[in-house]
């Protein structure tokens, strides 16, 4: 195999490079394999990229001649766009407040959920299922099922049991803590499971070293569970950052009113005129932060976590 | 001894006294003062609107007045929905005549939608989430392309699909209509507006189980493929064997959200241009009802609470075929 | 203080019972090893201790103290688990520190004392490695050096010495020794290893089906075994038995081999009743060598021949071309002697043997309680006192 | 951020308003200069624009003071009593001014539908005109002496889709006439409401009855000029002649999934049409983007019978939909004084003329159209067409459910065009929803 | 035929050298045994049989076919791992026949072979348990029965018998012995377990830091070691050591106590090399019991003793007052002896010992490499052979 004889290279020099790889190929069957692989990727690369790209190719588009059609190239070219999206509207405020909302509901997910998934998780009690079921048909609802209570309490227009809070329509807590409520079902039921599967040996040693069993949970439940969480946290963060019933009406449409991103996109479009190449950039830089994030939490999803631990 | 010393310090400070309290707890009450904040969250936010909602939906809507309800009229509002007597809704929810044609009744739209696009995005998921967890030069960028549809606004994965479609400036639909797929107006079609929606929603939410079928993927002890594969465990072998049951909780997770997310379909609707007029769904039903000028609260209250109903039925049929408790098989 | 006292503990899983009721007394300081086969609940015992699995009734007492509702962190114990258990996120220093860092200790006597640890189990060039980068014994050395560096009252170690080879085992067996001079430390001790049991233990106690067969110092385990398991538990290879019954004139084998003369009176067991009797390998002799006083002959053939190294084990049988039958060392009609480096022996030979009375056991058939220990000038056990009583008089002397 | 001061009005408008309105003009038309005045830009779309409001009204926020409401959902409002009743407000002199001088279709649909009492104030008028390419039909033929004749009596919609097929046979380029016929509010409001007014049709039997009283009128789908309309309309597209009239086959079926956007790209942004129905903000668009010997013309839309020759008071002849702004006061407002001062002040001919100067709206008094757009660059030339257009305006039948209704109607008018349903089981479809509406309360 | 050879193997991890080069022959059919010092590369040996570890170099064959590149599954292997590994969602009947199962045995076949199996590791009543619910021991029955179901023509067992006690690990013992006679598997074995080593194995592979030491017969490797190391390895208790030089007329130790008179020239060294003696506790025998060839009586005093029950260690030290340092049991001037139950021995009492000389062991000092055993009539070790040659040749006796 690794020292081809004269005459079979000069087979293979007159079979060409195709066949040169098939016959390798034939011998050496992982090669098929990594190839084959190396499609699906290639594959899978350009059927989630290519949207975006076209995307790109809208953004970098003369913007009256969108409605040309836009091809793989622009139609025309005129990156000017991605400038033009600061000057029409302050979108770096919008980009902001969807970040803080983002952040602070992924934070108090994550947390909340995590105490509810230990318990669900990994200790045993009554009532379990239906309190997990209860859990689980909250999400059964469409938001707007929760809405109008919950808007009418946000501006203090009803009591909840006899308590009015302080008025969050329009600041960040009209948007954290609805979008808290809808989106912890998930995250419960995400850690609920990585937290399950995390073996009874290892928090048992950690007790033993002195934690209490909340603290076995963050020194070593979570750092064990960290593709769940990471992806619980992922899944939650761009749900929030890209949120846009309760982020809309939670709040007013101006950036100051903590009005969200989408509401910044949207705002390029008027009433009988669309400009698709200032909403296609302005989503391009809308992206960026959660590309980042993603990038940052992706290394914490890796395999091999609990190997070496345990011998059973 | 040391140790002792410092623990008995520990034993008066506040925070590590309620530390102490919370250890000595057994462990059913334990768990019941870890779900208490996201119960008191879940109470609060989620639990008491729906109750106020549900409490809407027992009356008669008022469209010509300064307040929003009638009097107390019981199911009513049920019955009227259900037996699509209630003229405010503009699509059948449930068409038994027959009449109507399939893609405009919203349960069977909404039910159609979320069979191929949850079966989609699972097999997709599954394809993804394979590559994602190789190990390659550039693995890491792999992932984030995957991922970055999901990262995309409704309204922006709106815009592009819609712009794709658009027989002016994009140029998919010329080829599926040259090859006789599409009609001209695949955008005002049901059917052809339908096909869209579904494979902008798979573009977009495969990532969603991509990741957790990816994460289930790398909890597993690596040991365990050793032991297979020392058995003679073929690589579709391993899959079946160790893979599948062993991702099994995460992907039931990521089925049973998907699933409710995709019978609450509304956004991309919307967004990609079809509108509720073309693929009409229950969420769009809802959506219309309450947030029209008309401001029909009480049959958008019933409808949302149908709408659960229905999702409830689905999903408990989910968890019954599947022979699942709701905590899978966590034990 | 730290004495460990176990009160009526039983513990059930589901409808599995593990541990069907047992009662310990560890003294303070004292090293206790807990034998008994796979299953028999050694590790549910040591965990109920740690607080890790509650009992289902019962109480656990560490120093004076209930703790049987205290979690693990509030009873000043260290532990080394069966399977290892190390945080696989953490490297070895942190694995070995982890105890340590929540207790806030200061950075250089936190490094002094890892170092320490870690020299003690021979790893000290290892702590940045990951758990995953280590071999078996390396990670079971790792999880000891995360129990001792904590310096507790209460050791627990369930066979921490399992995966490592005779020398570490030997010299971590004197570092544990040393540790347990130096803390006064409890330590309840989890082995397989007849040689750690019987060199380490100020007392051991052999577990059977979850309930307590003895607890005595480990010459006495050996040298008067309560009842019949601990006869054949204790002592690698194990105890010959011969099934028989008492005659007038003391006792006769089932297989007419084997017989012994005493006066049952003098044990007071009468003549008819059946039992068993226990001779340990190294007290069946060559009737060449046999010195002291024996039994009468036994014609038997050699069998298997084991060369040990240090000592050689002999297969006898009773009938000639018979085989032994290896999976029941315990069958009738065969016996295992255990002789020296040097004796000549050959497989299938005539070989007479005698037993040495002064080691023989005698176990009642059916309790499988001991009668008595040595024949020449029987001891009667006085079966009336319940094991736990017992142990706590016997092991007095030490 | 954070609550706004009381200091000052805010008016919420869009993003065309807050950028190109001079607020110098209020103070020009007397509002007291110690009043700030803030314009802010709200969603575009106007169903969002209408949630927005709904949200804002209904969690009592004090700003902004000034709604610029569509005429397409104001009545709802009205009726719910979400908004000043201005009536009770202001001097009955100033309202019976406002009343006669303004639009009387942009006046009905501020007014409470069962009192007739004004709760918004006009603020600009909107409709359709036909757009074409003069450079194009030159090309076949056509004089300015047709253009001329024209831009203030338009042909049939016989003679014009012959004329455009005609034209387009002969030109470079994809599309003849483009309008709007998407399934969306735009259909059932506008592009065949006027269409069918022409035809002497009407959704509720003419125009006393188009805002109400619900239940307590005619529906009228199912008469024989509404199919005759939507017949013409599918004929324009398949040639397939079921009208009654002569209509030549010239425009794409791709019309049957447009909205304005979609035209204009076409007409304007590609100049690949022949013509196009659209609204006025379309004329300044294509005079700035024509070029070379591409030439502008705009005329009232085509009629189908001849005004008189309808069943119903009105209708026939050149029908133009009416879309328009209004201008309402927020309840909760801490300054109602000066609110309501500044909302005066739009019924002035300084905002009005501020107004077309800046984001291009038109007054909402139709002698002010005449003379104000007369000097506009971009209306200028086409001041008289926009008067005539403007005086056969045609308003759709707002009432609070006319948003549900409007829904039925454009799902059937679209089924109708595209074939799906034959027009008169659309019609009868329809009528069946109209009346289930009608009949509510 | 499944022969096992490596070939010039090495395994580096990063930059950390794991197996520093190994040949290695093992025969159809062969038992062999792989014991070594913890973290020496035993594990990483296996796994490279098994193809779960690549060589960094160096090629594996098994039954004449070159399987380096070889999936394991296309091995014909089966093996229980170090860390068992059960699959945790499976129960043990799916555990065990999972092997089964991927080749779609029929049912009834595969339920009478589990049961099999589950007998053979006594585990028969528990086949619906999950792993999670079993003891240690337990599971690595489950481990080891999942290995043997399979009947595979290699068998890899890294330390299969670590958790369970001495009876069930007797009665595994003769398990594996009689599935490899039944079957004819070639078997690889790693264990810390000496007594199995000795008794089950064909020959005795030693490693030491990923180096082979010797390669040879169980009873080879004990009494003839090829090196210092592999002498000190093998035998529990440990062998003495004793430093010193050659002299004209034998062995002077450095301490003065334990010279040794024979003829130099007859093994082949000269007078001045330095040398360690080696002798085994077994061969420090009390003068008055003293038989055959044995060196001058060496004064000694008694320090601790450690009864065994079937022996006892006694520690000596060479001048009065010392004591042993248990720490390290080569320390100069100490000795181990081990002497039967029977002796009468005490603590702290003076006592004269000899060696037996038939049994001495001498090494280079700096080498380390064996220069005789036996220096009654001392044999050369020809150390010109290299060790696997070496033990080709004597391993051809077995
Ligand atoms: N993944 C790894 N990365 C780095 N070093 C490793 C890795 N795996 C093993 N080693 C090292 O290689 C050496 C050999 O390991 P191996 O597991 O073969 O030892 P072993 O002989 O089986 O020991 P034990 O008896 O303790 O199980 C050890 O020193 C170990 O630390
Ligand atoms: N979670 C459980 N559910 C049911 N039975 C269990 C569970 N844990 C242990 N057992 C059973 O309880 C008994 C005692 O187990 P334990 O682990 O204490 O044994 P052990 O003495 O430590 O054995 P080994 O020496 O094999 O480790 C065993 O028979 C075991 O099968
Ligand atoms: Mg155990
Ligand atoms: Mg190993």
């Amino acid at each position: 195999m690794s020292q081809p004889t004269g005459t079979e290279r000069s087979d293979d020099e007159t079979r060409g490079p195709l066949s040169n790889w098939v016959d390798s190929a034939i011998k050496n069957p992982k090669k098929v394999y990594r190839a084959m692989f190396y499609v699906v990727v290639i594959f899978f690369l350009f059927t989630t990229l290519f949207p975006l790209y076209w995307l790109t190719m809208i953004a970098l588009s003369n913007s009256n001649r969108v409605s040309e059609g836009v091809g793989l190239l622009p139609a025309g070219f005129d990156p000017s766009s991605f400038v033009e999206i600061f000057q029409q509207i302050p979108l770096h405020l919008y980009l902001f407040n969807s970040f803080v909302f983002a952040t602070l509901t992924t934070i108090f997910v994550l947390i909340v959920a995590s105490l509810a998934g230990y318990a669900f998780g990994r200790l045993e009690f009554r009532g379990k299922r239906t309190l997990l079921l209860t859990v689980l048909i909250i999400s059964f609802f469409p938001p707007a099922a929760f809405f109008i209570p919950l808007f009418q309490l946000f501006t203090q227009q009803i009591a909840f049991l006899g308590l009015t809070p302080p008025e969050l329509y329009s600041t960040p807590g009209g948007v954290v803590v609805p979008l808290s409520a809808i989106f912890m079902p998930l995250a419960i039921f995400i850690l609920t499971t990585f937290y399950s599967q995390i073996p009874d040996g290892l928090e048992d040693a950690a007790r033993i070293e002195g934690t209490t069993r909340l603290g076995a949970l963050f020194r070593v439940i979570i750092p064990l569970s960290a593709p769940g969480v990471a992806t619980a946290g992922i899944l939650t963060f761009i749900a929030v950052y890209n949120e846009f019933f309760f982020s809309f009406l939670m709040t007013g449409t101006a950036a100051q009113d903590w009005a969200p991103i989408v509401d910044g996109i949207i705002s390029y479009q008027s009433q009988f005129q669309v400009r698709y190449d200032l909403m296609a950039a302005a989503s391009i830089v809308a992206v960026v932060p959660v590309a980042i994030l993603v990038v940052v939490a992706q290394e914490k999803i890796v395999s091999g976590l609990t190997s070496g631990a345990l011998k059973e | 001894m040391a140790t002792e010393q410092r623990q008995q310090q520990q034993g008066w400070n506040p925070v590590s006294r309620v530390l102490n309290w919370m250890e000595q707890l057994s462990e059913e009450a334990y768990a019941y003062l870890l779900l208490a904040p996201a119960f008191l969250v879940l109470f609060t936010i989620a639990l008491w609107p729906l109750w106020r909602t549900f409490r809407v939906s027992l009356f008669a809507d008022n469209l010509f007045g300064a307040a929003k309800t009638g009097e107390f009229v019981g199911l009513q509002n049920y019955i009227e929905v259900l037996t699509n007597q209630n003229p405010l809704l503009s699509r059948p929810l449930i068409d038994l005549t027959g009449g109507t044609p399939f893609f405009r009744q919203a349960l069977l739209v909404t039910l159609a939608f979320a069979v191929i696009s949850v079966v989609f995005e699972t097999l997709i998921g599954f394809g993804q989430a394979y590559i994602m967890s190789k190990e390659y030069r550039g693995r890491r960028w792999v992932r984030v392309a995957i991922i970055l549809p999901w990262a995309i606004p409704i309204v922006i994965q709106g815009m592009l699909f819609f712009l794709l479609f658009n027989p002016s400036v994009g140029f998919l639909s010329d080829p599926l209509q040259a090859i006789g797929l599409f009609g001209s107006n695949p955008l005002t079609s049901s059917t052809n507006a339908f096909v869209i929606v579904t494979v902008a929603d798979i573009w977009k939410t495969s990532a969603f189980m991509a990741l957790l079928i990816l994460a289930g993927m790398q909890s597993i002890d690596k040991s365990l493929y050793d032991v297979a594969e020392v058995a003679g465990a073929s690589p579709w072998q391993r899959f079946r064997h160790i893979t599948l049951p062993l991702i099994f909780p995460a992907l039931m997770v990521a089925m049973l959200f998907r699933t409710i997310d995709a019978m609450r379909i509304y956004g991309i609707i919307e967004a990609s241009g079809a509108g509720c007029g073309t693929v009409p769904s229950l969420s769009c039903l809802v959506v219309d009802t309450m947030f029209g000028v008309t401001q029909a609260y009480a049959s958008a209250a019933t409808i949302a609470f149908i709408t659960a109903s229905i999702i409830a039925l689905v999903i408990g049929g989910y968890l019954v075929v599947l022979k699942l408790s709701p905590e899978g098989s966590y034990q | 203080m730290a004495t460990i006292t176990l009160q009526d503990i039983r513990k059930k899983y589901g409808s599995d019972v593990a541990i069907e009721g047992i009662n310990l007394d560890i003294r303070d300081g004292e090293f206790v090893t807990l034998v008994g086969p796979s299953g028999c609940g050694k590790s549910t015992t040591i965990e109920m201790i740690a607080g890790l699995t509650k009992p289902t009734s019962g109480t656990v007492s560490i120093g004076e103290r209930d703790v049987t509702a205290l979690p693990p962190k509030d009873r000043g114990i260290a532990m080394v688990f069966q399977n290892i258990a190390l945080f696989p996120h953490k490297n070895v220093y942190d694995n070995i520190s982890f105890g340590l860092q929540l207790r806030n200790f200061d950075k250089a006597e936190m490094d002094r004392r890892v170092e320490d640890a870690a020299n003690t189990v021979q790893l000290s060039g290892m702590l940045d490695r990951m758990p995953s980068e280590m071999s078996g014994g390396q990670r079971q050395r790792v999880a000891i050096a995360r129990a001792i560096v904590r310096e507790p009252d209460v050791f627990l170690m369930d066979e921490p010495l399992a995966n490592l080879d005779a020398e570490l085992r030997v010299h971590m067996r004197t570092q544990l020794q040393r540790i347990h001079n130096k803390l006064d430390t409890t330590i309840v001790y989890v082995t397989h290893d007849q040689a750690q049991a019987m060199t380490m233990s100020d007392r051991i106690a052999v577990l059977n089906d979850g309930e307590l067969q003895q607890i005595d110092p480990p010459l006495v385990c050996y040298h008067e075994p309560a009842n019949r398991f601990v006869a054949g538990f204790i002592g690698s290879p194990a105890m010959n038995f011969i099934s028989g019954e008492i005659t007038t004139d003391g006792f006769r084998s089932d297989s007419g081999h084997g017989d012994v003369e005493f006066d049952p009176a003098a044990i007071g067991v009468q003549a008819g009743q059946d039992v068993t009797l226990g001779v340990r390998p190294e007290h069946v002799i060559p009737v060449d060598e046999a010195v002291g006083d024996v039994t009468d002959t036994i014609e038997t053939y050699t069998d298997v021949i084991e060369p040990m190294g240090d000592e050689i084990f002999v297969y006898l049988v009773t009938s000639k071309g018979e085989t032994v039958d290896m999976e029941d060392p315990s069958a009738s009609g065969q016996i295992l002697m255990n002789v020296g480096p040097g004796t000549d022996v050959a497989e299938n030979q005539e070989l007479s043997v005698v037993f040495d009375k002064t080691n023989l056991h005698l176990f009642d058939a059916e309790t499988e309680e001991a009668l008595a220990h040595g024949l020449s000038e029987p001891v009667r056990v006085d079966t009336s006192v319940d094991t736990s009583a017992d142990s706590e008089v016997s092991s007095d002397d030490d | 951020y954070g609550a706004s001061g009381s200091e000052g009005v805010e008016i919420l408008g869009n993003q065309n308003l807050a950028q190109n309105m001079d607020v110098q003009a209020f103070y020009d038309a007397g509002v007291s200069e110690n009043i700030s005045i803030e314009i802010t830009a709200g969603p575009e779309d106007t169903d969002a624009r209408a949630e927005e409001f709904v949200t804002l009204l209904d969690a009592q926020q004090e700003k902004p003071d000034i709604m610029v409401m569509d005429n397409g959902w104001t009545i709802p409002f009205i009726v719910r009593e979400s908004i000043v009743n201005l009536e009770a407000e202001m001097d009955s002199e100033f309202i019976d001014r406002v009343k006669s001088e303004s639009f009387e279709m942009l006046v009905e649909t501020g007014s409470h539908p069962d009192t007739g009492e004004l709760w918004a104030i006009p603020f600009f008028p909107d409709f359709p005109t036909m757009h074409y390419r003069k450079d194009l039909f030159r090309d076949a033929g056509y004089t300015d002496s047709e253009f001329d004749r024209w831009s203030t009596d338009p042909p049939s919609w016989s003679e014009w889709s012959a004329s455009v097929a005609e034209v387009h046979d002969s030109a470079d380029v994809d599309y003849g006439y483009v309008w709007q016929a998407d399934s969306y509010p735009g259909l059932s409001c506008c592009t065949f409401n006027e269409l069918m007014s022409s035809y002497g049709g009407a959704y509720f039997g003419g125009l006393d009855t188009l805002f109400g009283p619900v239940g307590d009128r005619p529906v009228t789908v199912e008469e024989e000029p509404v199919i005759e309309a939507l017949n013409v309309a599918r004929d324009m597209v398949t040639g397939s002649s079921e009208a009654s009239q002569d209509i030549a086959q010239c425009s794409p079926n791709v019309v049957f999934g447009w909205t304005e956007q979609e035209t204009d790209g076409a007409f304007v942004g590609d100049t690949n049409a022949v013509a196009m129905r659209n609204w006025t903000y379309t004329i300044p668009l294509a005079e700035d983007q024509f070029e070379g010997g591409q030439e502008l013309g705009v005329m009232p839309m085509p009629y189908g019978v001849p005004e008189g020759e309808a069943a119903y008071e009105g209708l026939g002849g050149t029908a133009a939909a009416l879309g328009g702004w209004l201008v309402a006061a927020n309840p909760n407002t801490t300054d109602l004084g000066s609110t309501l001062e500044v909302l005066r002040a739009f019924h002035s001919e300084e905002i009005q003329a501020a107004q077309l100067n800046g984001p291009g709206f038109l007054p909402h008094q139709p002698d002010l159209v005449e003379s104000l757009a007369g000097e506009h660059p971009a209306f200028g030339d086409y001041s008289e067409t926009l008067r005539i257009a403007g005086d056969n305006t045609v308003a759709r039948p707002v009432t609070p459910v006319w948003s549900q209704q409007s829904q039925e109607a454009y799902q059937d008018i679209n089924d109708a065009l595209q074939g799906r349903k034959r027009p008169t089981e659309a019609m009868s479809d329809l009528e069946g929803a109209f009346i289930d509406l009608e009949n509510i309360s």
